[in-house]
C-alpha cells in the first residue's frame, strides 16, 4: 500500500508536468485528482501502522502521528487544487507549478513518514526548494528568497544535529537514534536546539517570523493557503520529533524546573509566547488580507509550540488538534481571499468592500473560517484553544497564560477587520457587476467550512487519534467519554453547546419572525449626521481600523531593520571576498588559483 | 438534556430577563437621584424595549438581521450556560472558558450586524468595543487563570460552591483581594459602564454600533443589553462574592453588586478608548500578574 | 511704534506711493487702491509678510452705484491687520481674482459671486455654487433685492389676522 | 389634501400607544436658538426623564423631532431626510413663532414660514422661545395625544405624501442635494 502510494506520487508528478505543457488547464484538474487519491491512499493506512518500506536510501514507515498530519496536509492541498483550474492563465510557468506543487505535497508526506533522519532530511529539502519555487512565481522575488534563507538557517542547524546524532550513535533511525542522548544531557542540549531550529524557523516563531508574511503575502493566491494551513505544519511535526521522539524532558532533567518544565523548554515556550503577542500586534496593523492572515498564522504557531513543547495530557492534545483546527480555517480564509482577488484583483483591504452582496457564499466561508480561527464554539478552534488554556493553567504557567489569552480575544480584533473591510461596509460602485466564486471553488471551501464546524460539534473523531498517539508516547491520554471532552480541570460536551446555541438561535429566531416584517433600505440609506454623501467609498471604513490602538505601538521596534542590516553586512563581506577572487585584474586570480594549487598538492603528498 | 432541560433554559432567560430590565429601570431612578431628578417609572425600561418593538423597522441586508438574531441567540443562549445559586438548566456545561467564549459568539454577531448596516459610525463603535474587550479582557483572564490553578476547576458552580461556608470571608474578593479589584474594574468594562463606554458615546459617535437600529432590531439590541449585563454580573458574582446558597441571596448580591457599578459610573468621566487600554494594561494586569504570582510561587490562598 | 513696526508702512509709500492709515482699532490699519493696482498691491503685501487672508467680503453701497471689495490680512509676526479696500462699479462688477496670490480666496470669492454677482476674471471655479443650495434669483445681500417679496412668493405663510410689519420709526435729531 | 380623522385602532395598536406614549425619545436636531431651552428640560430642575422622554443619537432610535426654532432652507432639506430615516410611528413638535409663521424672519430670503407646509407638525409650542414650563406641559399633552391615538401626523404624512411633496419642491427646488461637496 505505501509502496504504491510512493510510486504514484512520484508518477504523477511526471505526469501532471507533461500534461500541463500540452493544457495547463488540464494539468490542474491532474493536480486535484491526484491529491484527492493520495487523500483516499493515505486514509487507508490507518490500519497498518508500523508498516515500513525501503527504496534504496530512503525508509518509511506508518505511524499514527505521521498519518495524522498527512492527512491534513493533503486535506489542505487537496482543497487549494479546486482553484487550480482557474489561475492556470495568471501563472508564467503552469506546468512547473503543478509539478513543483504535487512535489511539494510528495516531499511533506514523505517527511511524516520518515523513518531514518536522512530520509526526514532529504524530504524536508524537497518541500522546502520546492514550495520555494512556487513562491518565487508570485508578486515579488525577494520573497522567495528570505524564505530561501531563513529556511536555509533552520536546514544547516538541523543538518548539523542530524550529522551529530548520526555519528554519536551510530544508527540513523529516527527512534533509535534520539534515545542515545538519554544518557549526555550536555550534548544532548545541542542537538535538541539545533534540531528544532528548523521547526521554528518553518512555523515563523519570533524572531524568525520575517519570511511568514512576505511569502504568504506574495505567493500566488492558490498557494498561500498550502503555505498557511500546510507547510508551516511541517514544523509543528519537527516540534514534536524534537520534544515528544527526541527525549527533551529526560534530558533537561537536571535543569531549573518551572512548574514542571525544564528552563530551556520553557524558554522556548516562551518564544512562542512573544510570537502570539507580536504576531497578533502586527496582524492588527495590517492592510494586505493575506499578510493579516499570515501574522495570524505566526501567533497560531505560538500556540501549537506552546502545545506541543507541554507534553502533557491536555496542552498536548490542544496543540495537536490545534495544527488540523488552524490548518482547516487559515487555508479556508486563504482560500476566501483567492475567491475575493480573482473577482476584484486585490487583496487590499481599503481597497475592498461590501462584498457581502456580491459574494455571499465565499463571506459564509470565511465567517466560518474566523470564529473557528478566533476560537469561538461551536467551531473546531474553540476546542483545541480550550485545550491549551486547560493546560496552562492546570501548570500555572501565567506568563504563558496571558500571552495566550492576548492572542485569543486579539484574534477577535484582526478577524473581524477582514470581515468588516471587505465583506462588510459599503459595497464600492466599481465592483457593482462582480460574480460569486465559481462553482468548483465553492466546493473546496465549503469542504473546509464544514470540516470546522465538525470539528467544533463532535471534536472527539479528532481526539481519538490524539488520545492514541498520546498512549503511543507514554503520557496520559485525553479522556473522551462519547461526546464528552474532559480533562482534569472540567469537561465540555461540545455536542451539547451546539445544541444549546441552535436552541437559542431558534428562539430568537421565532421572535424575529413574529414580529413585523423590516422594510429593506439600500446601504446607502444610513444616518450620516443628517448630509448628503452620495460616494459609498467615503463612507467605508475600512483604514486603520483600529487606529487609536495601533497608535500606542507603532514606534515599537521591529526585528526587520535589525535582519536587514544584517544582510547588508553580509553582502559587504561577500562582496569584499569577491574582490579577492575574481578582480579585474588576472593576476589576483592567477595567484589564488596557484595557492590552491600548491596547497592542495602539499596536502595531497601528506 | 431532556425537554426539561429547555423549558428550564428557556425560564431562565425571561427569568434573567425580567430580573435585570427590572433592575436596570430602579437603576435608572438610582442615578436620577443621584443627579436629584426624581427619574423615570421603575418599570421604565420594559417599556422602552416593548415600544421598541412596537415599531416598524428597516434592514440593511440579510446579514444586518442574521447579525442581530446571531447576537441575541448566542447571548440567550448563553444564559442558559450561567449557573444561578448552583442551579443550572444544562449541567456541566458551565467552563469558565465555555462561558466567555460563547458570548463572544453574541458580540461578534452584534459587531457583523453594525458592520453589515454600511454605517461608518457603526464601525467605529464596533473597532472601538473590540479594543475595549482586549483591554479588559487580559487582567481578568489572568485573574480567571489563576483561580483555576488555585482551585483546579474550570467550572463556575463549583467555583462559587467552593467560597460558600466560610461566611464573607470565603469569598475570593477578600481571599484574592487584587484579584477581587481587578475583577470589579473589568466588570465596568465588560458592562461598558463609565470610564469605559466610549464605543456607545452618543454624541461622539452616534451611539456607535447601535447608530442604524431602529424599530424591533434596536428591541432585540436592548434585549441583548439586558441578557449580556446578566451573564457579566453572575460572572463575576459567582468567581468572586460566593455565588448565593439560595436563589434570593443570590439575586440580593446580584442587585447590590450592580447596583454598585452603576453608582460609580454615575459620577466618572469617559475615557478615550486609547486612555482605557493604556489604564487596564497599567493598573488592573500588573495587580493580576501580582496576585498571580503570589498565588502561584507565593502558596498564597492554601 | 517700534521701526519694524512701521517698516512695511513706509517701504509701501517709497514702492506704490500708498499710505495706509491707522484703523479703528489697534494693530488695525486701512489702505484704500485702485482697482486696477489692487492686484499688486496685494502681491507686494504678501511677500512684505501678510501671510494670510482672513476675509474677503463685499459692501453694496448701492447710494454711490458701487460695490466695495474689502479684504483683510494679517501679519503673522506683528499682528497687525490690514483692511485693504477697493471700489468697483455697481454696474458691471468685475475684478481679477486673487486666487494666484492667496488660493485660499478662491471659496471667498465664489462666495462674494453668490451673494453679490462679482465676477473674478480669471478664476475657473468662482461661479461654482457655494452655500445657497439650488439659488435662483439675483444675488441675495444686494440692496435692491426684496427679500419680503421673495419669501412672499417662494415661502407659503400662514393666514393670520395680525400684521407682522416691523412699524418702522424714523428718529430726528 | 386628505385629512383623517376617524380613530379605529386596533387592539395591539392601543397597546402599543401605551408603550409609545411612555417613552418618548427625541431625536433633538438643534436649528436655532431653541436649543438652549432644552438643557434645563432634561437636567434636574425640570428633570424630562420623569415621563419617560430622554435624547437619543439618531434618527432611526427616536421617536418625536424637536424642531427647535427658525428653519433655514438649507437645514430644511436636512430635517426632511432626518424625518424620513426615523421609524414609524413618529411624531414633530414645533417650537416656538419661527416654525409656526416665521417669527422674527418672516422676511428672510433663506427661511421658511410655515413648518406644516412640509412635515406634519403634531404639536405646536407658543412663545419665542417656549420656556422649559411650555414645554413640559407640551410634552405632557403629546403624551396624551399619543394615548388617544391623535398624534396621526406620520400617518398624515403617508396619506398625502405627495401634497407634502410638491410643497418641498415648490420651496426647495430638490429636497436631496447633489452638489460638489456630496458627491
Amino acid at each position: 500500500m505505501m509502496t504504491m502510494i510512493i510510486l504514484f506520487m512520484i508518477a504523477s508528478i511526471l505526469f501532471a508536468y507533461v500534461l500541463s505543457l500540452k493544457e495547463p488547464k488540464w494539468g490542474a484538474y491532474a493536480t486535484l485528482i491526484v491529491s484527492l487519491a493520495g487523500l483516499v491512499g493515505v486514509s487507508l493506512l490507518r490500519g497498518s501502522v508500523g508498516e515500513t518500506v525501503s527504496f534504496y536510501y530512503l525508509h518509511f514507515t506508518v505511524t499514527t502521528i505521521g498519518w495524522y498530519f498527512s492527512m491534513i496536509l493533503l486535506t489542505v492541498y487537496f482543497t487549494a487544487t479546486f482553484f487550480h483550474p482557474f489561475w492556470m492563465d495568471q501563472l508564467i510557468y503552469p506546468a512547473a507549478y503543478n509539478a513543483l506543487f504535487l512535489l511539494s505535497l510528495a516531499g511533506t508526506v514523505g517527511l511524516f513518514f520518515a523513518q531514518d533522519l536522512m530520509t526526514l532530511f532529504i524530504c524536508w529539502e524537497t518541500a522546502v526548494w520546492s514550495s520555494m519555487l512556487i513562491v518565487q512565481q508570485g508578486k515579488s522575488r525577494q520573497a522567495a528568497w528570505v524564505y530561501f534563507v531563513m529556511s536555509a538557517i533552520g536546514s544547516m542547524a538541523t543538518l548539523f544535529a542530524i550529522l551529530l546524532t548520526i555519528f554519536m550513535s551510530g544508527t540513523t533511525m529516527i527512534t533509535d537514534a534520539f534515545i542515545y542522548f538519554m544518557g549526555s544531557p550536555a550534548l544532548g542540549g545541542l542537538v535538541f536546539g539545533a534540531f528544532i531550529l528548523s521547526g521554528l524557523t518553518k512555523m515563523g516563531i519570533f524572531p524568525f517570523h520575517v519570511w511568514l508574511p512576505l511569502a504568504h503575502g506574495s505567493a500566488p493566491h492558490t498557494f498561500s493557503p498550502v503555505l498557511s494551513g500546510g507547510l508551516v505544519k511541517m514544523g509543528a511535526y519537527i516540534a514534536y520529533l524534537s520534544v515528544a521522539v527526541f527525549p527533551a524532558y529526560q534530558v533537561f532533567g537536571d535543569q531549573l524546573m518551572l512548574q514542571g518544565v525544564p528552563l530551556p523548554i520553557y524558554a522556548l515556550m516562551l518564544l512562542g509566547g512573544v510570537s502570539i503577542v507580536y504576531g497578533t500586534l502586527r496582524a492588527i496593523q495590517q492592510d494586505d488580507a493575506k499578510r493579516l492572515l499570515a501574522y495570524s498564522s505566526v501567533a497560531n504557531g505560538g500556540y501549537i509550540l506552546i502545545g506541543i513543547l507541554m507534553l502533557d495530557q491536555m496542552a498536548f492534545a490542544g496543540g495537536l488538534m490545534h495544527v488540523l483546527n488552524h490548518a482547516v480555517a487559515s487555508a479556508a480564509a486563504f482560500l476566501a481571499m483567492a475567491a475575493v482577488a480573482k473577482r476584484t484583483g486585490t487583496t487590499k483591504m481599503s481597497e475592498l468592500g461590501g462584498m457581502i452582496h456580491r459574494m455571499p457564499v465565499t463571506y459564509v466561508v470565511y465567517l466560518i473560517a474566523i470564529i473557528s480561527m478566533a476560537g469561538i464554539p461551536p467551531m473546531g478552534g474553540f476546542v483545541s484553544k480550550w485545550l491549551i488554556f486547560q493546560g496552562l493553567s492546570h501548570r500555572g504557567l501565567i506568563f504563558l497564560a496571558t500571552a495566550a489569552a492576548f492572542g485569543s480575544i486579539g484574534s477577535y480584533l484582526y478577524v473581524f477587520r477582514p470581515l468588516s473591510a471587505v465583506f462588510l461596509g459599503q459595497l464600492a460602485p466599481k465592483y457593482e457587476k462582480i460574480k460569486e466564486a465559481d462553482p468548483l471553488m465553492l466546493i473546496g471551501m465549503l469542504l473546509l467550512t464544514a470540516m470546522s464546524l465538525l470539528l467544533g460539534i463532535v471534536p472527539n473523531v479528532v481526539l481519538r487519534t490524539i488520545a492514541q498517539i498520546q498512549i503511543e508516547l507514554g503520557i496520559d491520554p485525553i479522556m473522551i467519554k462519547g461526546t464528552i471532552t474532559a480533562t482534569q480541570n472540567g469537561s465540555v460536551n461540545m455536542l451539547s453547546v451546539f445544541t444549546v446555541f441552535g436552541f437559542g438561535f431558534l428562539l430568537i429566531l421565532i421572535l424575529f419572525l413574529v414580529l413585523p416584517k423590516s422594510r429593506r433600505v439600500g446601504l446607502m440609506d444610513t444616518y450620516t449626521s443628517a448630509e448628503f454623501i452620495h460616494t459609498p467609498e467615503l463612507l467605508h471604513y475600512g483604514h486603520h481600523f483600529y487606529a487609536p490602538f495601533e497608535r500606542l505601538y507603532e514606534k515599537w521596534p521591529s526585528v526587520l531593520p535589525l535582519y536587514q542590516r544584517l544582510s547588508l553586512k553580509l553582502k559587504e563581506m561577500g562582496e569584499w571576498a569577491e574582490t579577492f577572487f575574481f578582480h579585474a585584474e588576472p593576476n589576483r586570480a592567477v595567484f589564488w588559483m596557484v595557492l590552491l594549487v600548491i596547497l592542495i598538492t602539499v596536502g595531497g603528498a601528506r | 438534556m431532556t425537554l426539561m432541560s429547555f423549558v428550564y433554559g428557556f425560564l431562565a432567560i425571561l427569568g434573567a430577563f425580567v430580573f435585570q430590565t427590572s433592575l436596570t429601570g430602579i437603576n435608572r431612578k438610582v442615578t436620577a437621584r443621584l443627579q436629584k431628578r426624581r427619574g423615570p417609572k421603575w418599570y421604565q425600561q420594559f417599556i422602552d424595549i416593548f415600544k421598541a418593538f412596537s415599531k416598524s423597522s428597516i434592514t440593511h441586508g440579510w446579514v444586518y438581521d442574521f447579525g442581530a438574531i446571531m447576537a441575541l441567540g448566542g447571548i440567550a443562549a448563553t444564559v442558559i450556560f450561567i449557573p444561578v445559586a448552583g442551579f443550572q438548566s444544562f449541567p456541566g456545561l458551565d467552563n469558565i472558558f465555555v462561558i466567555s467564549y460563547v458570548l463572544a459568539v453574541g458580540m461578534l454577531g452584534m459587531a457583523m450586524s453594525a458592520a453589515g448596516s454600511g454605517n461608518p459610525w457603526a464601525s467605529i463603535g464596533v473597532s472601538r468595543a473590540l479594543t475595549n474587550m482586549l483591554a479588559y479582557d487580559i487582567p481578568f483572564m489572568v485573574i480567571v487563570f489563576t483561580l483555576i490553578y488555585q482551585h483546579q476547576t474550570g467550572s463556575v458552580s463549583e467555583l462559587a460552591a467552593l467560597q460558600q461556608g466560610a461566611g464573607i470571608w470565603g469569598w475570593n474578593a477578600f481571599q484574592l483581594p487584587l484579584g477581587g479589584l481587578v475583577a470589579v474594574i473589568a466588570l465596568f468594562g465588560m458592562l461598558g459602564k463609565k470610564p469605559f463606554d466610549s464605543f456607545i458615546a452618543p454624541a461622539e459617535i452616534a451611539s456607535g454600533p447601535m447608530v442604524e437600529y431602529g424599530g424591533k432590531q434596536l428591541g432585540m439590541m436592548f434585549t441583548l443589553h439586558e441578557l449580556m449585563t446578566f451573564i457579566e454580573v453572575s460572572l463575576i458574582l459567582n468567581l468572586f462574592f460566593g455565588g448565593g446558597e439560595t436563589l434570593w441571596v443570590y439575586l440580593l448580591k446580584y442587585a447590590v453588586l450592580y447596583t454598585f457599578t452603576n453608582i460609580v459610573s454615575g459620577v466618572m468621566p469617559r475615557f478615550k478608548i486609547d486612555q482605557a487600554v493604556t489604564f487596564f494594561y497599567k493598573v488592573p494586569l500588573g495587580l493580576a500578574l501580582v496576585q498571580g504570582l503570589l498565588v502561584i510561587f507565593g502558596g498564597w490562598g492554601y | 511704534m517700534t521701526n519694524s513696526t512701521n517698516n512695511w508702512i513706509e517701504c509701501l509709500k517709497k514702492e506704490t506711493g500708498l499710505e495706509a492709515k491707522e484703523g479703528t482699532a489697534s494693530l488695525q490699519y486701512v489702505l484704500d487702491v485702485d482697482k486696477q493696482e489692487a492686484h499688486q498691491t496685494l502681491a507686494y503685501l504678501k511677500r512684505a509678510g501678510f501671510g494670510q487672508l482672513s476675509l474677503l467680503t463685499c459692501i453694496d453701497w448701492i447710494e454711490q452705484g458701487t460695490f466695495q471689495l474689502i479684504f483683510i490680512l494679517m501679519h503673522w509676526e506683528l499682528g497687525h491687520h490690514l483692511i485693504v479696500r477697493a471700489l468697483l462699479d455697481r454696474e458691471n462688477p468685475e475684478f481679477t481674482t486673487i486666487t494666484d496670490i492667496y488660493p485660499g480666496a478662491a471659496y471667498y470669492e465664489r462666495e462674494v459671486y453668490e451673494f453679490f454677482g462679482v465676477h473674478f476674471r480669471g478664476s475657473a471655479v468662482y461661479q461654482k455654487p457655494l452655500f445657497l443650495e439650488r439659488w435662483d434669483d439675483m444675488p441675495p445681500l444686494r440692496k435692491d433685492f426684496d427679500p419680503q417679496a421673495y419669501s412672499d412668493g417662494k415661502f407659503p405663510k400662514r393666514e393670520h389676522p395680525h400684521v407682522f410689519k416691523a412699524n418702522v420709526v424714523e428718529v430726528t435729531e | 389634501m386628505q385629512v383623517t380623522t376617524k380613530n379605529d385602532r386596533s387592539l395591539w395598536e392601543v397597546i402599543g400607544d401605551y408603550f409609545r406614549a411612555n417613552s418618548i425619545w427625541m431625536k433633538w436636531y438643534c436649528t436655532g436658538c431653541g436649543a438652549i431651552e432644552m438643557p434645563p428640560t432634561m437636567t434636574s430642575r425640570f428633570d424630562m426623564e420623569q415621563l419617560g422622554m430622554g435624547p437619543m443619537a439618531t434618527p432611526r432610535q427616536a421617536d418625536v423631532l424637536l424642531i427647535t426654532g427658525y428653519l433655514s432652507t438649507k437645514t430644511l432639506r436636512r430635517v426632511i431626510y432626518s424625518y424620513e430615516q426615523m421609524q414609524d410611528p413618529k411624531y414633530v413638535v414645533g417650537f416656538g413663532s419661527c416654525t409656526l409663521n416665521g417669527g422674527i424672519y418672516y422676511d428672510s430670503y433663506a427661511t421658511i414660514n410655515q413648518l406644516d407646509q412640509y412635515l406634519p407638525v403634531d404639536l405646536y409650542i407658543a412663545g419665542c422661545m417656549p420656556r422649559p414650563e411650555a414645554i413640559m406641559n407640551s410634552f405632557a399633552t403629546l403624551i396624551e395625544m399619543i394615548k388617544k391615538g391623535e398624534a396621526r401626523g406620520w400617518k398624515h404624512y403617508q396619506e398625502n405624501y405627495d401634497w407634502y411633496k410638491a410643497n418641498q419642491m415648490d420651496s426647495l427646488g430638490e429636497v436631496i442635494i447633489h452638489d460638489e461637496f456630496h458627491e
